[in-house]
């Protein structure tokens, strides 16, 4: 117990970008690096998350988690999840809408005070990607509730949701 | 030069207000560190209050007034308490307006009020919370009275700031009966704040929550008020610790210089504590809900036999 | 056996698979026999439109007798006259759910099934629509009617607790945290839970139809995107499917390759449930190292395949890539990872809090596992030797030496404890595959697919058995894909291990047994 | 002086003497009965509680012997300060409950005739005062029954219903042990002293005279302890308690719970402190035991119910203890010669005695309309009341807050004097006390935590969330007579808890009286906003301060936040994006309290069991599973039962020898003779 926390304390952080061979180009260690002060700008430094399901494959939600663990660490940069969508400025929705969530997640979008954002995650979100077509699936978070930002992949990697998150800031702060 | 104790007491009260965000800051911030990651930064509760403000109010369509009163409430009490505990100087206008039973009483009436708001909605997890958090809340009065009655044997009042006085002039802290009655507070102040391996304040198990469960219909500058009053909540049991076992560092009245060391010296018993809380929190897992008697018991245990080691010992 | 062999009325073998076609009196006599008399398991249940074949439906059986490589699968043919068939629930109770799904996805309605509740499609969906006819349309309006839920005239008919003071505590399907979407409904009277009834199929994206619409080999892409934590082994579950069916045989190569990455995707799910299962707990420091462990082994996921769930390796006929090139890569990852894992390890089992909160907490007793044919990590926690590698070897299963672990106790712990040997055992394994050389191509060539040929795909998932059963029509299209994800046969088991617990265990039970909500609702 | 304390209190009883005169020309007109009535009555009170009051703070006592009574033994009344306090209680919270009858009885209109309530209610109201003013055992023992016999009708009053029969019964039978118990113990302190010459003994001051060998003095107050716990309900004599309030109409709980049961505290202290004065700390030790005793298992019992005004019986009980701990301090402080410790908890009790009059009164009048507008008792069946009858829902909530010993109201007040009297115990010579009582503190901790929780379900699960029941629309506000009732006596509880000083400064010459030690100079040292029992650097709470400043923040956020219009937008309530959220979904009274069910479980019978039919399909899949929970109070179990059957035994066996044959009888007769004249 004492050795792990000691251990912790004194390991060097394996925050991204990695030493160990994983493709960040240096432009984007730069984008993450320059991340900190978007997420200063709108919100006042705290980004709240609500992630939804919408009948994704869970692949998203793993990488949605992946961002708390200690290697990306999403919270440094003051973003969190958070348990009720009445605490939360994003709704981060995933999946191609299944037809049978579609009124949960209307429910949802209603329950989250204004100003929100809403961020379609995963190809599926974006347009149904492989499921596209298929009667149970609307295709799409789109075809829904009004969506601000799409951040595109299959599932997209935590690093691309970092950068997804900078760039859709970025564009609100405009 | 001396100050006019009402400036103290309004500085206290600024004390309060600003540092307590960022006690938790700290704590949240050691607790990365022992978890190996990079922590966010100090003021990281701060920036979420703002926000909070800055944002609407999302509030459920059968809300009644107690659900709209209650985060003011809440507040206001945390605020007046702030004015009681000795911070910064053991003379104080208020602090004669309540000794620690009625302190604690304070404390219970918040907690009443956010019962009850839980349980305003309708929805099974406010009723849920309310149910756990009174259950804990009257397991662990009594420890507390006895943790009083410890202390107050040594203090000879139970006014907060006579009793800091007088401990302050017995040079040590390693009285039997204050140590033991220290362990009993330290037990009672996780159960009290809602810590592990009590309540977990980050868990995202809504079936696991105690006082998450009872604000989850909170949205806006109401959630900022009582994330704020629990926040200040932690801290006001911090410096009720500090003054009733390490009062060393407070000045007997607000002269300027030792008011500022004062802030300082608080500081650092701050960051002390938070090390401690974390050390316990890392430590350990959340225990059954069933066994949080064991944990108070216990708690009242130490209580007692401090008070029997003031009688037999001292 | 002979018993069954004389009552059939056609008989047919494909490899492992022996069929045998009854009629629809001895239908439910043939599988009492092979259930109660032979001990065998009710691996999948499902049926089939085979109109354009015969003009028949055909609902298919498969049972796995213990001991021997060899599937019996139970067909009952069914006239379009009368859709309907005698239910095996009352004698065999994993047919439950199958039952009810056949009814809903082909309006074959079993004769004396006590819950006449549909079970995929929730009540918004109009009535007697049944998706998986080959005759069968929605109109647009009709989905998003389905969509919105205004339509539901009755809500959801939940079994009531009667009696006073009961509290119904309604969870999900947006969930607190980040899971995937499911509703639970339990009964209780304060903390004590007396009854647990889950509703599910939120996230039913119409898979196996979906399939239908698919190319065999354009498949393998949705059948990895089917559970997300274990892609390949659906996608390896798919393509053996296929090549059984097409009858081809992959290379040693391309076994050895899938092999070794479904020991890899074993690895970095058991350690990551471990981890999860610290977060039930508020053990903070032990999940933060799973979570640790669990990136490093995804960070090499993503060297070796280019996708951190494996994707995008697996193609009928074999995989795309050959990983033994990277083997150092592989050994100096897991060499730190089992490091760390070792570490952790000590860490949760030392932790005396830790364990005083898994022991005893959500208890799944053999009897109810064998009922509901529970297969993966909890049956082997609950006591049941249930492990396809082992059973029905598989790939090169037949030349590692693993063994198949158990533990009687069937509480949260058990379950942990079996991750946790399994997880070493696969480390072995994978060091012993990385020794021998493999010779062989990567991929063999396709060629087209017989008519109403059928075949049956199976793997070990972390999870439990997977299977796959695959029918082509006239032209050689896929006709029917029916795929059977293990959370699917263990979701009916969690309420009774979750029943008599008081709530707040409920998420600690419900992350040992770590089931796909996708792979479920399909 | 021409008025006196004495000319109010007859006028008072001229008045309910009015009553009794008008009624029989009134009852045909059963509407103007209850206005004309209750009036009345409303005004006799006030004259009754203004007599105390100025009798209090003149601190004058005054004397009358009535002319009636039995020959050569008038009918003795004396107003002194003890009296007087009990006769505010009385005519305070009487007053309050009278105005809120106007409207409530009229809801009984159309069912039944009010006639012999309005009577019973009369005699109850002439029995309590009284009693308070007796001077002789035999006028207090008549006052006694008058108050417990109309109480009995009052009871009965809807005695349809079988429950109310045999609650009723129950109640008279334990209310004359009682009675029994007090006439013996007179006995012993008048009769056995000057061995029964002539009737004049009788008086109690007669009593105060006589000098007692300590072993009768114990019989005595051992007698009198027993009548008196008799009536006020203290455990294990309390088991009427919880079946007769909840089932009499709600104004008569009110007044038999806030004040009846006082009557009986006021024995107890008449008895120890004014006719006995000296006697060994093991009496208090013994009050306060059985004190803390009730307080504690009261609440566990409250806690456990679902019947609302079940549930405020059981915490008239807890009251009760906490007075008797008040009282039982003061005993002990009082016989190791500690006046100012003494005049301290004993303030406390009494203290306790008012507040708990005028919030339990509350409580049960905030029942009451709540039964009106549902017909309900079964909290399980409410809930969302709050939208319905909003004035009720404050008024029961300012209750609910002073019941639960939270400031600003006056059940901290009176609770908080009780803790300081605890912690100055280490005074205390006794070494055993010294670690003993602080014990006791803790187990008062206990207790008020316990009794917030039990009113955070009682008030969360009967007014908040939404309507579980089946009458969710025609439920309707109380009526302007009720609210205004419920309203003064919400506004006393306010005024008790946040101006103590003056309170205490009014007992204070009481105390010193009873006791010999006054602290009301200690207790304003301050200043009239601070209230300092002991000392200023002791102990020190500040109502008014903590009142005023938490409004002024409360309220500057307020105005802060809404400088900034920040819109609040209505949305459905946050159910996990479910379709439907049913009442079933919201806590219920059982399920809130059952973790200290399961906590403190081993303390009551707990029957639980869950029946699960076979299922049609199989026993993996249940069709239908029922629950049922039965909580039993032990001491039914342990100490009545017995008795019950032991007395059935006796009467079948004395059965026996009814024969119903003269003959038979005439042998009796002849035998018994023979028998006396031979001991003779």
């Amino acid at each position: 117990m004492i050795k792990e926390i000691l251990k912790n304390i004194f390991s060097k952080k394996r925050v991204i970008p990695f030493p160990e061979g994983f493709n960040v180009s240096p432009t984007q260690v730069a984008k993450i690096v320059d991340f900190q002060k978007k997420v200063d700008t709108i919100f006042g430094r705290s980004l709240r998350i609500r992630q939804i399901d919408a009948g994704s494959c869970n692949a998203c939600e793993w990488e949605c988690t992946a961002l708390t663990n200690p290697i990306y660490d999403i919270q440094r940069f003051g973003i969190d999840f958070v348990a009720s969508p009445r605490h939360a400025d994003m709704l981060l929705v995933t999946g191609p809408v299944s037809r049978q969530m579609e009124f949960a997640l209307k429910r949802t979008t209603i329950a989250t005070p204004e100003p929100r954002l809403v961020v379609a995650c995963g190809d599926c979100a974006k347009d149904g990607g492989i499921y596209k077509g298929s009667y149970a699936v609307a295709n799409g978070v789109g075809n829904v509730i009004p969506v601000d930002a799409v951040i595109p992949g299959c599932p997209p990697t935590p690093t691309a949701i970092i950068l997804a998150l900078s760039e859709i800031i970025d564009k609100v702060a405009r | 030069m001396n100050i006019d104790p009402l400036i103290v007491e309004i500085l206290q009260i600024a004390v309060l207000l600003i540092v307590a965000p960022v006690f938790t800051g700290w704590i949240k911030m050691v607790k990365c560190w022992f978890q190996g990651r990079t922590s966010p930064s100090l003021f990281q509760p701060w920036r979420d209050i703002v926000k909070l403000f800055s944002k609407d109010v999302t509030l459920a369509e059968n809300a009644s007034w107690i659900f709209r009163f209650t985060p003011y409430l809440v507040f206001g009490i945390s605020v007046m308490a702030g004015g009681i505990i000795p911070i910064l100087s053991m003379d104080l206008p208020l602090s004669a307006m309540a000794d620690v039973i009625a302190l604690v009483a304070l404390f219970s009436i918040a907690r009443f009020f956010t019962a009850l708001a839980g349980m305003d909605i309708g929805t099974a997890f406010g009723g849920m919370g309310a149910s756990r958090e009174m259950t804990i809340a009257s397991l662990a009065e009594p420890a507390m009275l006895m943790a009083v009655f410890a202390v107050s044997l040594v203090g000879k009042s139970t006014s907060v700031s006579q009793m800091a006085i007088v401990i302050s002039q017995g040079h040590s802290l390693l009285r039997p009966s204050l140590v033991f009655a220290l362990l009993a507070f330290i037990l009672i102040t996780l159960a009290e704040t809602g810590r592990v391996p009590v309540d977990n304040p980050a868990t995202h198990l809504e079936l696991t929550m105690i006082h998450e469960a009872m604000i989850l219909e909170y949205s806006g500058r109401h959630l900022a008020l009582i994330e704020w009053a629990s926040m200040m909540k932690l801290f006001l049991f911090a410096v009720l610790g500090i003054a009733s076992f390490v009062p060393w560092g407070i000045p007997r009245n607000g002269e300027l210089l030792s008011v500022a060391v004062a802030l300082l010296v608080l500081l650092f018993k701050l960051a002390g504590i938070g090390v401690v809380l974390v050390l316990i929190e890392t430590g350990l897992a959340k225990m059954r809900i069933f066994r949080i008697t064991e944990f108070l018991g216990s708690a009242f245990l130490f209580a007692t036999i401090g008070m029997m080691s003031y009688f037999m010992l001292e | 056996m002979e018993k069954i062999r004389k009552k059939s009325v056609k008989t047919w073998e494909h490899l492992n698979e022996s069929y045998f076609e009854v009629r629809t009196d001895d239908f439910k006599d043939a599988c009492r026999h092979l259930y109660e008399d032979l001990h065998a398991i009710l691996r999948v249940m499902f049926a089939c439109d085979e109109r354009e074949k015969d003009g028949l439906f055909r609902i298919y059986t498969v049972f796995d007798l213990p001991g021997i490589d060899r599937f019996i699968i139970v067909v009952l043919p069914i006239q379009e006259s009368d859709p309907s068939f005698p239910s095996l629930t009352q004698t065999i109770p994993a047919a439950h759910w199958y039952e009810r799904e056949i009814s809903d996805m082909f309006g074959l309605s079993a004769q004396g099934h006590p819950d006449k509740r549909r079970l995929v499609f929730h009540e918004a969906f109009p009535a007697d629509s049944h998706p998986l006819r080959k005759d069968w349309s929605m109109s647009e309006t009709d989905k998003q009617e389905w969509g919105d839920g205004s339509t539901i005239k009755v809500p959801h008919p939940f079994m009531e607790v009667s009696g006073e003071g009961i509290v119904e505590i309604p969870v999900g399907p947006v969930h607190a945290g980040i899971i995937e979407p499911g509703h639970f409904r339990f009964s209780a009277i304060g903390e004590t839970i007396f009854f647990l009834e889950p509703r599910l199929f939120y996230t039913h994206k119409g898979t196996e139809k979906h399939f239908e619409t698919l190319g065999f080999p354009e498949g393998v892409k949705l059948a990895e995107r089917v559970s997300g934590t274990s892609s390949f082994a659906h996608g390896a579950a798919y393509c053996m499917a296929v090549e059984r069916m097409l009858g081809l045989a992959i290379t040693e190569k391309a076994s050895a390759v899938r092999t070794l990455v479904l020991e890899l995707e074993r690895i970095y799910n058991h350690i990551g449930d471990i981890g999860n299962m610290c977060a039930g707990t508020a053990l903070n420091l032990g999940y933060m190292k799973g979570a640790v462990i669990k990136e490093q082994l995804m960070q090499l996921n993503e060297i070796l395949t280019g996708s951190r769930y494996l994707r995008g390796l697996n193609v009928v006929g074999g995989v795309t890539k050959d990983v033994f090139d990277q083997a150092d890569d592989i050994l100096k990852t897991l060499d730190g990872a089992t490091r760390e894992y070792k570490a952790l390890m000590e860490l949760l089992l030392g932790s005396v809090s830790h364990v005083e909160r898994l022991e005893n907490t959500g208890k799944l007793s053999k009897d109810i596992a064998r009922k509901l044919g529970v297969t993966g990590v909890a049956a082997r926690a609950s006591g049941l030797t249930d492990d396809l590698r082992k059973s029905h070897p598989h790939l090169l299963y037949d030349r590692l030496i693993f063994e198949a672990h158990t533990h009687e106790k069937g509480d949260v712990l058990a379950r942990m404890l079996i991750r946790a040997e399994e997880t070493e055992c696969s480390l072995s394994m994978i060091q012993a595959l990385l020794e021998s050389g493999y010779k062989g191509d990567l991929i063999v060539p396709l060629r087209a697919a017989p008519p109403f040929a059928s075949a049956m795909g199976y793997v070990e998932t972390p999870r439990g058995s997977l299977i796959y059963w695959v029918m082509s029509d006239k032209e050689g299209k896929p006709l029917r894909v029916k795929l059977r994800s293990p959370s699917y046969c263990n979701w009916p088991a969690v309420p009774f291990a979750v029943h008599g617990n008081i709530v707040p265990d409920f998420p600690l039970c419900n992350k040992s047994f770590n089931l796909s909500y996708s792979g479920t609702d399909m | 002086m021409l008025l006196s304390p004495i000319n109010v209190i007859s006028s008072s009883f001229a008045v309910l003497l009015l009553i009794l005169a008008l009624t029989p020309f009134l009852r045909l007109n059963q509407r103007l009965l209850i206005n004309v009535g209750f009036f009345l009555a409303a005004i006799a009170s006030f004259f009754a509680a203004v007599a105390g009051f100025w009798s209090l703070v003149n601190g004058m006592t005054t004397q009358v012997i009535l002319p009636i009574g039995l020959p050569d033994l008038p009918f003795h009344l004396r107003i002194d300060l003890l009296s007087g306090y009990f006769l505010v209680v009385v005519g305070l919270l009487a007053f309050f409950v009278s105005i809120y009858s106007i409207g409530y009885v009229k809801g009984f209109l159309g069912q039944r005739s009010v006639t012999h309530l309005v009577v019973f209610y009369v005699l109850f109201l002439a029995g309590m005062v009284l009693v308070v003013l007796a001077d002789d055992a035999l006028f207090f023992l008549i006052a006694w029954e008058m108050m417990a016999a109309s109480s009995y009708f009052l009871v009965l009053y809807e005695d349809e219903r079988v429950e109310n029969r045999r609650a009723a019964f129950l109640y008279l039978v334990v209310a004359h042990v009682g009675a029994i118990a007090i006439l013996l113990s007179f006995g012993v302190l008048a009769g056995l002293t000057t061995g029964f010459s002539g009737f004049q003994n009788y008086t109690f001051d007669a009593m105060r005279a006589a000098h007692l060998p300590p072993e009768l003095a114990t019989l005595a107050f051992l007698l009198a302890f027993f009548g008196f716990s008799a009536k006020a309900g203290v455990i294990p004599l309390h088991i009427w308690l919880p079946e007769a309030h909840p089932v009499a109409p709600s104004n008569v709980s009110a007044l038999m719970s806030g004040v009846m049961l006082k009557t009986a505290i006021y024995g107890i202290v008449r008895v120890v402190f004014d006719l006995i004065r000296v006697f060994p700390w093991w009496w208090g030790a013994l009050v306060l035991v059985f004190g803390l005793v009730s307080a504690v298992m009261g609440v566990l019992y409250a806690l456990m119910q679902h019947d609302l005004k079940r549930l405020l019986a059981y915490h008239s009980v807890e009251n009760i203890g906490i007075i008797l701990i008040g009282i039982g301090l003061s005993m002990i402080f009082t016989s190791f010669n500690m006046s100012l410790l003494a005049a301290l908890a004993l303030i406390a009790g009494l203290y306790h005695t008012l507040n708990h009059a005028m919030f339990k009164g509350l409580l049960f009048m905030g029942a009451g309309s709540v039964l009106n507008a549902t017909h309900e008792r079964n909290m399980e069946e409410m809930g969302g009341l709050i939208r319905f009858m909003p004035w009720t829902a404050v008024l029961f909530l300012i209750g609910c807050i002073s019941i639960s010993a939270l400031p600003p109201f006056n059940g901290f007040v009176s609770e908080w004097l009780t803790y300081q009297a605890f912690l100055l115990s280490p005074a205390l010579p006794s070494p055993l006390l010294n670690l003993m009582i602080p014990l006791g503190a803790a187990l008062l901790a206990l207790t008020s935590a316990l009794a917030a929780a039990c009113f955070v379900k009682a008030f969360g699960v009967t007014f908040l969330g939404n309507h579980r029941g089946h009458h969710g629309g025609h439920i309707h506000e109380a009526g302007w007579s009720m609210r205004l009732g419920m309203l003064l006596a919400a506004l006393a509880c306010l005024g008790l808890g946040i101006f103590p000083t003056y309170m205490i400064g009014w007992m204070d010459p009481l105390a010193e009286k009873l006791v010999g030690g006054k602290i009301a100079a200690s207790a304003s040292g301050l200043g009239w906003m601070w209230l300092t029992p002991i000392a200023a650097e002791r102990a020190s709470y500040s109502a008014p301060l903590a009142f005023i400043g938490i409004l002024t923040v409360v309220v500057v956020t307020y105005l802060l936040l809404h400088a900034r219009p920040g819109a609040i937008r209505r949305a459905p309530l946050w159910n996990c994006g479910f379709e439907k959220v049913t009442s079933r979904m919201q806590y219920t009274a059982t399920s809130f309290a059952m973790p200290l069910r399961r906590i403190f479980g081993f303390l009551f019978s707990i029957k639980e069991h869950v029946r699960q039919p076979p299922s049609a399909s199989h026993p993996a899949f249940p069709d239908r599973i029922h629950y049922h929970l039965r909580v039993r109070d032990r001491f039914w179990t342990w100490m009545y039962q017995p008795v019950i059957d032991a007395s059935f035994w006796l009467s079948r066996r004395i059965g026996r020898m009814q024969q119903g044959r003269i003959q038979i009888y005439l042998i009796y007769s002849f035998v018994t003779i023979l028998v006396l004249l031979i001991f003779s």
